[in-house]
């Protein structure tokens, strides 16, 4: 009954957009949203899809409240063009939970994601670990023009710049492209055959290009074995998984798309029941700190390596035993 | 009489959505007979043709060639077989050699491999054959317009079909190429060749046929031998009523008193590659001509008085006035009116009405500040209309639905709008049948009459005609200046660069 | 009287409904017809969503709609005078971006803000400098048209990708989130409770349907469109004019970027990112013709509505998102051929 | 003699280098010309590329260009013949992707795996399905264009949008990364020490040259690009040779989308994505007219390799990744005047 009760306040329906559906990752947090809104967590409109696009995620946000949404949970890959949105719907009184990134303005019920910025320096610090603060390491950037891609160029950056001197970065802007990073690869490691780590910024489109390049290069060397690539992914899709356990590459980052959706959900429920949070540490080993439009549940971010790849805690993991 | 017709067609019906284009026509060309066909603008004389080469499939009636049917209408082979046509626009691919259109899709019968060496060879002695000096490695784009049909000729005779067709193929040929022409056709028809000959010239149709049938308005209306019907005859079939006085004869009119105000003046113009420096003066209610072959200069000539062609050296004044060389709008201020020798490419927004097109030139007086009233548009359109009797169905017709006569009558009345001192026409009749050629001509007179003038530069007799002086121009010289009462002979001999006879020689470059 | 009638009948061009031949009135009404050929299709999209959701009908929402089409129609309204001289423009979709940022660029303080511009001009100057910046854009596009003479297609394709380089370049990928009140007011302004935008787009169209019904220049446009040879024959300086619309259309994709700037209240650095294709899908459904010299302002309106319109009902009617793009795609084809039959002109 | 010298001048179209009008050499140079406008650009990059980087000059890095640019070349031998044929497809980019993935649909298992098909058909037939389903494509995109005669240009846009959204939806946004080995071994296997994809691309654009110079329906292409009308006079069936060549485009398209899948390891949910763009200025900068009838394939092959070459140079001169984008725009339009004024003709 503590559902009921808790579903007691949450008359109301929550609009949820999805901000693109040609990426595994994002494809696997819209499984767990249904899953969760199956489950009675809240009810909700029917899921839309802005596809990348900043002027549908605001159409489909009208529609939303057109609809009487009572909140909203957006994941807005600009987090500039949004804010005049934001504004609107604080002044409609409808809560929004930013999921993924956090809105350079507007006030935000709640921000849910884990921080970028910090996988930007847990692959750093990975691979400078691992190579000893020694070595050329490439790293696939994003789009430019993304914050996430940002925040993880950036903190990869700084933290090489300041812990490991001694590495030489070769940063590869891909507008996320899988065929355009294994071209620049390629041109690098003609210029440079003896790069030691890779730093994939999204294991969902660079992974395969990159096992494909290397294999074809005869790069491709175990771990362990010399001459063997450290390569750090970033994202926690099974197929990175399987190269962990393959021993193609070394760790990935998880970025916990179960969690993105159970607590964007959550937060929604809660919004709608009228609650309020503080900053400080959570019930589920995350902190929420106050940000200046709101606040923002930092989600925890696991480094997944050969060691815990099978923890059936990973969202990836679970996913596969659905399947 | 008992040889089976090299084509015979009965019963034709062909129309265009609203159009009735052709209306149950029968039309029947004995073998080694040349048969011309003629009619006004859009009597149905071009789509005629396409139907009896297999382009067009027609809506009803039979075509029969030596008594059998006509071949499936897929099979170009078979069509091509029986009957070699030169349609009335230009059938070649412009950026292909000259090689390659003459054997277009037949370079080698049984091969699909293509042998260029061979196929140059074969079309040089085709060329050669015809009598065409074109190098066949040339692209298509870079011939002149008389070169252009005649390739399209010899391309059409080499298919060896017993019957040709021409559609107005005289169009766009000048008086020597015609004569080329005509010599060729006549040796085939020695060999036996029937011939379609479509043209507005009728001069040519007494020239070179032997049965003339008459279509008016998608009707048949007559076919009798040329020799049993006189030109006012034949004219009154085409045109459906009583024969007009014909203006054949030299413009009537007192002649222009030498004292009269020079209208435009062209000073030691001159345009390299084109024209050697000319002089000219026109005077009030004068009409110059400037008669010339192909590539003697004399369209340069006109574009540069119009500005549309920016001259090397020399000015150009019109009643004292300088005129900006190489700028159309400045000509057109300063009163200088300007019908261009294409329509279609240069005269006119063809999906746009007849009312606007007509307006084009004046734009700026239908209204204040730069407006254009339609109101206004429609009225300046309907007074040109009825004043130049344009066959349309009203002022907002677009131009690409008149025929070609009354689209030049629109380019006219594009011309005259700006009411200008000075009329340029560069072959204003092209193309044009018989009627419309006198309206147009008159129109032209009209201008000079209003105690305006006219230059019309052409190398149609008909044309020159109406005009006081003749200016002869051979390879960009004025080889020859000529009063009224010139004779045809003399004209085309100067025109031709045979100039043994040089009464009142230009003052100018008299060369050679 | 029979001869004439046939007259009639053989002038009439060819395949415009067989009203074409018989007079005036009716083939007016054809040629309005190719205008208004989506007003059916925008009524179907209005029925089906009043049947998926009733909240389809609401002011709100379509206020909503309209609002979200005014930088689109922006970029349409530009093309389309673009199309009808007879050119093309793809770099709009790059300009209706650059444009502010330039501008913000040149404006904002040198330090303090998370993006720092170079602090050279007053805040007010800032809508007029981006006004300008995309004027001098489409100057450039002139000048590689006109005077090198290089396919227009691929050089303005090049100034996209140049211009929308230059964007991250200068912004370093990031949005700018703070700009001067005086650049974001239209966007965001309301005006009798509707958007300025809004009243803006639709003077702006008023403005340039008149000018191509009633304005010499308009008309020069058709006929440059039609006939550059022809329009020069006639005294039209044929370079000029479209040298200016060029210069306008970049004009117009820059305010197109201020809308923005304060319809989604920042300088996004992803702003108007592949809109070029919705602009041409919007222009041609809307009955304007690649080849230039044919189609209306008003039918170009039509286009962009009925794009915004789908988006909005497949968002209300809660269309999977798997199958959002697919629709999308699958309703422009239909779009057309509607368009292309109701028009009933072949569009080559 | 002067006064034919002064006749061909005076036919000379205005703007064709005056070469143009004299003569039969100078005429037959600028026509190879035009096909070889790139290659000084090229030569040009290539010193660049050395002095950035000794690396540049290595097999390994000129093989690696090579084959970044095969399934790009491949798109662009479509598009050529296509364009040479006087039609436009943007599907082209889209085909790439959703071919492939139709093709594991239906030969992938239907269990097990992470991406479930229907696993009706065993795996060896994946490669001639995916190309059959290209056909396919090509054969609807000739439906619209030829039967319906709507826009090409925005019938085929329509189905670039539905296309890549098909693809989502069957694969629902996921790359599949398992696939039959047939279907990656053209694209990963290595022949006499260079991929095999390089050997195949070479040999396509080998096949498709010859065909164009010296088969009778490879001539036909020129002439249904430059006077359709002429072509159907000629006896060329002018509608069923542009329909086989859409088919033949949408199938070299799917076989691009082996090749890539090989390459990249996986049938990636945003393959092909964008690329329709590179592929137009590639052809356009070759020397391919836009309005048909003219261009060659080795000059498209040549405009594949200068964009492909701009990359690698950038890369290796690690240009700053913001300012790489915009040199990629700047260098396109280079490009673009240097092969407009190298063969001396203006690109309307
Ligand atoms: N492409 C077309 N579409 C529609 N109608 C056409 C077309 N071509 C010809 N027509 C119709 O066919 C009729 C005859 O046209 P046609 O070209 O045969 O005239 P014509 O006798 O050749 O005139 P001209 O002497 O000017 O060549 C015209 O009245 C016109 O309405
Ligand atoms: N596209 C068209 N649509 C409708 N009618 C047409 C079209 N083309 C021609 N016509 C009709 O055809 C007739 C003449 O057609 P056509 O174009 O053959 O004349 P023309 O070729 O311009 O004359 P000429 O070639 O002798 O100068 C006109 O009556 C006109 O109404
Ligand atoms: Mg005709
Ligand atoms: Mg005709």
């Amino acid at each position: 009954n503590r559902g009921s009760s808790a579903t007691a306040g949450t008359s109301g329906k929550v609009g949820i957009d999805l901000p693109r559906a040609d990426s595994d990752f994002w494809n696997s947090y819209a499984q767990y949203l249904n899953q969760g809104i199956k489950s009675g967590v809240v009810s909700a409109l029917p899921l839309s899809n802005s596809q990348n696009d900043i002027g549908k995620l605001v159409a489909n946000v009208h529609a939303f409240t057109d609809q009487g949404a009572k909140a909203v949970v957006i994941a807005p890959q600009d987090t500039g063009a949004i804010a005049s949105t934001l504004d609107e719907l604080a002044a409609k009184k409808v809560p929004v939970i930013s999921v993924d990134t956090r809105p350079d303005k507007g006030k935000v019920y709640m921000v849910v994601r884990a921080d970028n910025r910090a996988y930007g320096t847990k692959a750093c610090d990975y691979l400078g670990q691992q190579l000893k603060g020694q070595g050329k390491v490439v790293e696939f950037e994003g789009d430019l023009s993304s914050i996430n891609g940002r925040d993880r160029s950036q903190a990869f950056g700084d933290c090489m710049k300041t812990k490991y001197p001694k590495i030489q970065v070769f940063a590869l802007p891909t507008n996320w492209q899988g065929d355009v990073a294994s071209a620049k690869l390629q041109s690098v490691l003609a210029q440079h055959p003896d790069i030691n780590g890779i730093y994939l910024q999204a294991g969902g489109v660079f992974l395969q290009p990159t096992l494909a390049l290397l294999q074809q290069k005869g790069l491709l060397k175990p771990v362990g074995t010399t001459g063997h690539i450290t390569i750090i992914s970033n994202d926690g899709i099974p197929q990175e998984y399987d190269a962990i356990r393959a021993g193609k590459i070394d760790a990935t980052i998880s970025q916990p798309a179960d969690l993105y959706a159970e607590y964007a959900l959550y937060y929604a429920k809660e919004a709608l029941a009228g609650k309020t949070f503080q900053p400080g540490s959570t019930d589920h080993g995350s902190t929420i700190v106050a940000i200046p439009n709101g606040l923002e549940d930092q989600l925890p971010a696991p480094l997944v390596t050969k060691a815990n790849v099978d923890d059936p805690k990973l969202w990836a993991n679970q996913l596969q035993k659905k399947q | 009489m008992d040889a089976p017709a090299a084509v015979h067609a009965q019963g034709i019906v062909k129309r265009f959505g609203p159009t009735l284009a052709l209306d149950g026509v029968r039309l029947t060309v004995r073998p080694g007979e040349s048969h011309a066909l003629v009619g006004r603008n859009g009597a149905g004389k071009s789509t005629l043709v396409s139907v009896l080469t297999g382009l067009h499939r027609p809506d009803a009636g039979t075509v029969t060639f030596h008594g059998e049917p006509a071949p499936a209408p897929g099979d170009r082979a078979a069509w091509q077989a029986e009957v070699a046509c030169v349609y009335q626009k230009s059938m070649v691919v412009p950026d292909l050699t000259v090689a390659e259109n003459l054997f277009l899709n037949r370079f080698d019968q049984h091969r699909s491999l293509v042998r260029w060496g061979r196929l140059r060879s074969r079309a040089r002695e085709l060329l050669a054959e015809y009598g065409v000096e074109v190098d066949p490695q040339r692209r298509a784009k870079d011939l002149t317009v008389e070169q252009r049909q005649f390739v399209e000729i010899a391309r059409a005779l080499s298919f060896g079909a017993r019957l040709i067709i021409l559609d107005e193929p005289t169009a766009q040929l000048d008086a020597s190429g015609i004569q080329r022409l005509f010599t060729r056709l006549r040796e085939l028809q020695r060999q036996g060749v029937a011939f379609l000959f479509i043209s507005h010239h009728l001069q040519e149709v007494y020239d070179l046929c032997t049965t003339v049938t008459v279509y008016r308005d998608a009707r048949h209306v007559l076919t009798a031998p040329v020799a049993d019907v006189a030109k006012r005859e034949l004219v009154a079939a085409m045109t459906g009523d009583s024969p007009a006085e014909r203006a054949s004869r030299h413009a009537a009119g007192a002649a222009v008193p030498g004292a009269a105000e020079t209208v435009l003046r062209a000073e030691r113009l001159c345009l390299d590659g084109q024209f050697d420096p000319i002089d000219l003066t026109v005077r009030r209610g004068e009409v110059l001509g400037v008669a010339g072959a192909t590539a003697s200069g004399n369209t340069a000539l006109g574009e540069t008085l119009a500005g549309l062609r920016k001259p090397t050296a020399g000015r150009i004044t019109v009643r004292g006035r300088t005129v900006r060389p190489g700028s159309v709008p400045h000509a057109l201020d300063a009163g200088i009116g300007y019908v261009p020798e294409d329509r279609q490419r240069q005269g006119l927004v063809l999906n746009r009405s007849v009312a606007e097109n007509a307006t084009l030139t004046v734009a700026d007086q239908l209204g204040p500040w730069g407006t254009v009233l339609p109101s206004r548009t429609r009225a300046f359109a309907q007074r040109v209309i009825t004043s130049l009797d344009i066959k349309t169905s009203g002022p907002d017709q677009p131009v690409n639905a008149l025929s070609g006569g009354n689209q030049q009558k629109v380019v006219i009345a594009r011309a005259l709008a700006r009411e200008p001192h000075c009329l340029v026409a560069i072959r204003p009749t092209a193309g044009v049948d018989v009627k419309s050629k006198e309206a147009l001509l008159g129109v032209v007179r009209g201008v000079a009459q209003e105690g305006r003038a006219a230059v019309i530069v052409s190398d149609e007799l008909d044309d020159l005609r109406v005009c006081d002086r003749v200016l002869a121009l051979f390879h960009g010289r004025v080889v020859a200046e000529f009063d009224r009462g010139w004779t045809d002979q003399a004209l085309v001999a100067a025109m031709e660069g045979v100039t043994e006879q040089r009464r009142h020689a230009a003052s100018e470059g008299g060369g050679q | 009287m029979t001869d004439t009638t046939r007259q009639l009948a053989a002038d009439a061009p060819p395949g415009r409904g067989s009203g074409g031949a018989t007079g005036r009135g009716p083939r007016l009404d054809l040629t309005r017809l190719r205008d208004l050929s989506l007003v059916p299709v925008i009524l179907v999209l209005c029925v089906i969503g009043f049947i998926v959701s009733p909240a389809f009908l609401t002011t709100d929402n379509l206020v909503g709609v309209v609002q979200q089409s005014t930088e689109l129609s922006l970029l349409v309204l530009a093309e389309a005078l673009i199309l009808i001289s007879g050119r093309m423009d793809l770099s709009l979709e790059s300009t209706i971006g650059v444009a502010p940022v330039i501008a913000m660029w040149l404006v904002l303080p040198a330090h303090g803000g998370r993006f720092n511009g170079l602090g050279l001009l007053p805040g007010w100057t800032s809508v007029p400098v981006c006004l300008l910046v995309g004027v001098a854009i489409g100057a450039v596009n002139g000048f590689l048209i006109l005077k090198l003479r290089v396919n227009g297609f691929i050089a303005t394709l090049g100034m996209l990708t140049m211009l929308r380089g230059l964007q991250v370049g200068i912004s370093q990928g990031q949005s700018i989130v703070t700009v001067p009140a005086s650049f974001s007011y239209l966007g965001a302004a309301a005006w009798l409770g509707v958007p300025a935008a809004v009243w803006i787009c639709l003077v702006l169209f008023a403005l340039g349907g008149c000018a191509l019904a009633w304005l010499r220049h308009g008309r020069a446009l058709y006929a440059i469109g039609g006939n550059p040879e022809a329009a020069r024959a006639a005294g039209i300086r044929v370079d000029r004019v479209t040298w200016a619309i060029l210069c306008l259309g970049s004009g117009l994709a820059a305010f197109a970027g201020v809308l923005y700037t304060g319809h989604y209240g920042s300088v996004s650095a992803t702003q108007g990112n592949g809109w070029i294709f919705q602009v041409f899908a919007a222009a041609v459904i809307g009955g304007i013709s690649l080849n230039g010299g044919r189609g209306t302002l008003f039918g170009a309106l039509t286009g962009v509505l009925t794009l915004q319109l789908v988006v909005n009902v497949m968002t209300l009617g809660g269309v999977p998102p798997l199958w959002n793009q697919f629709l999308n795609g699958a309703i422009i084809i239909v779009a057309l051929v509607i368009s292309r039959f109701a028009s009933g002109e072949k569009q080559e």
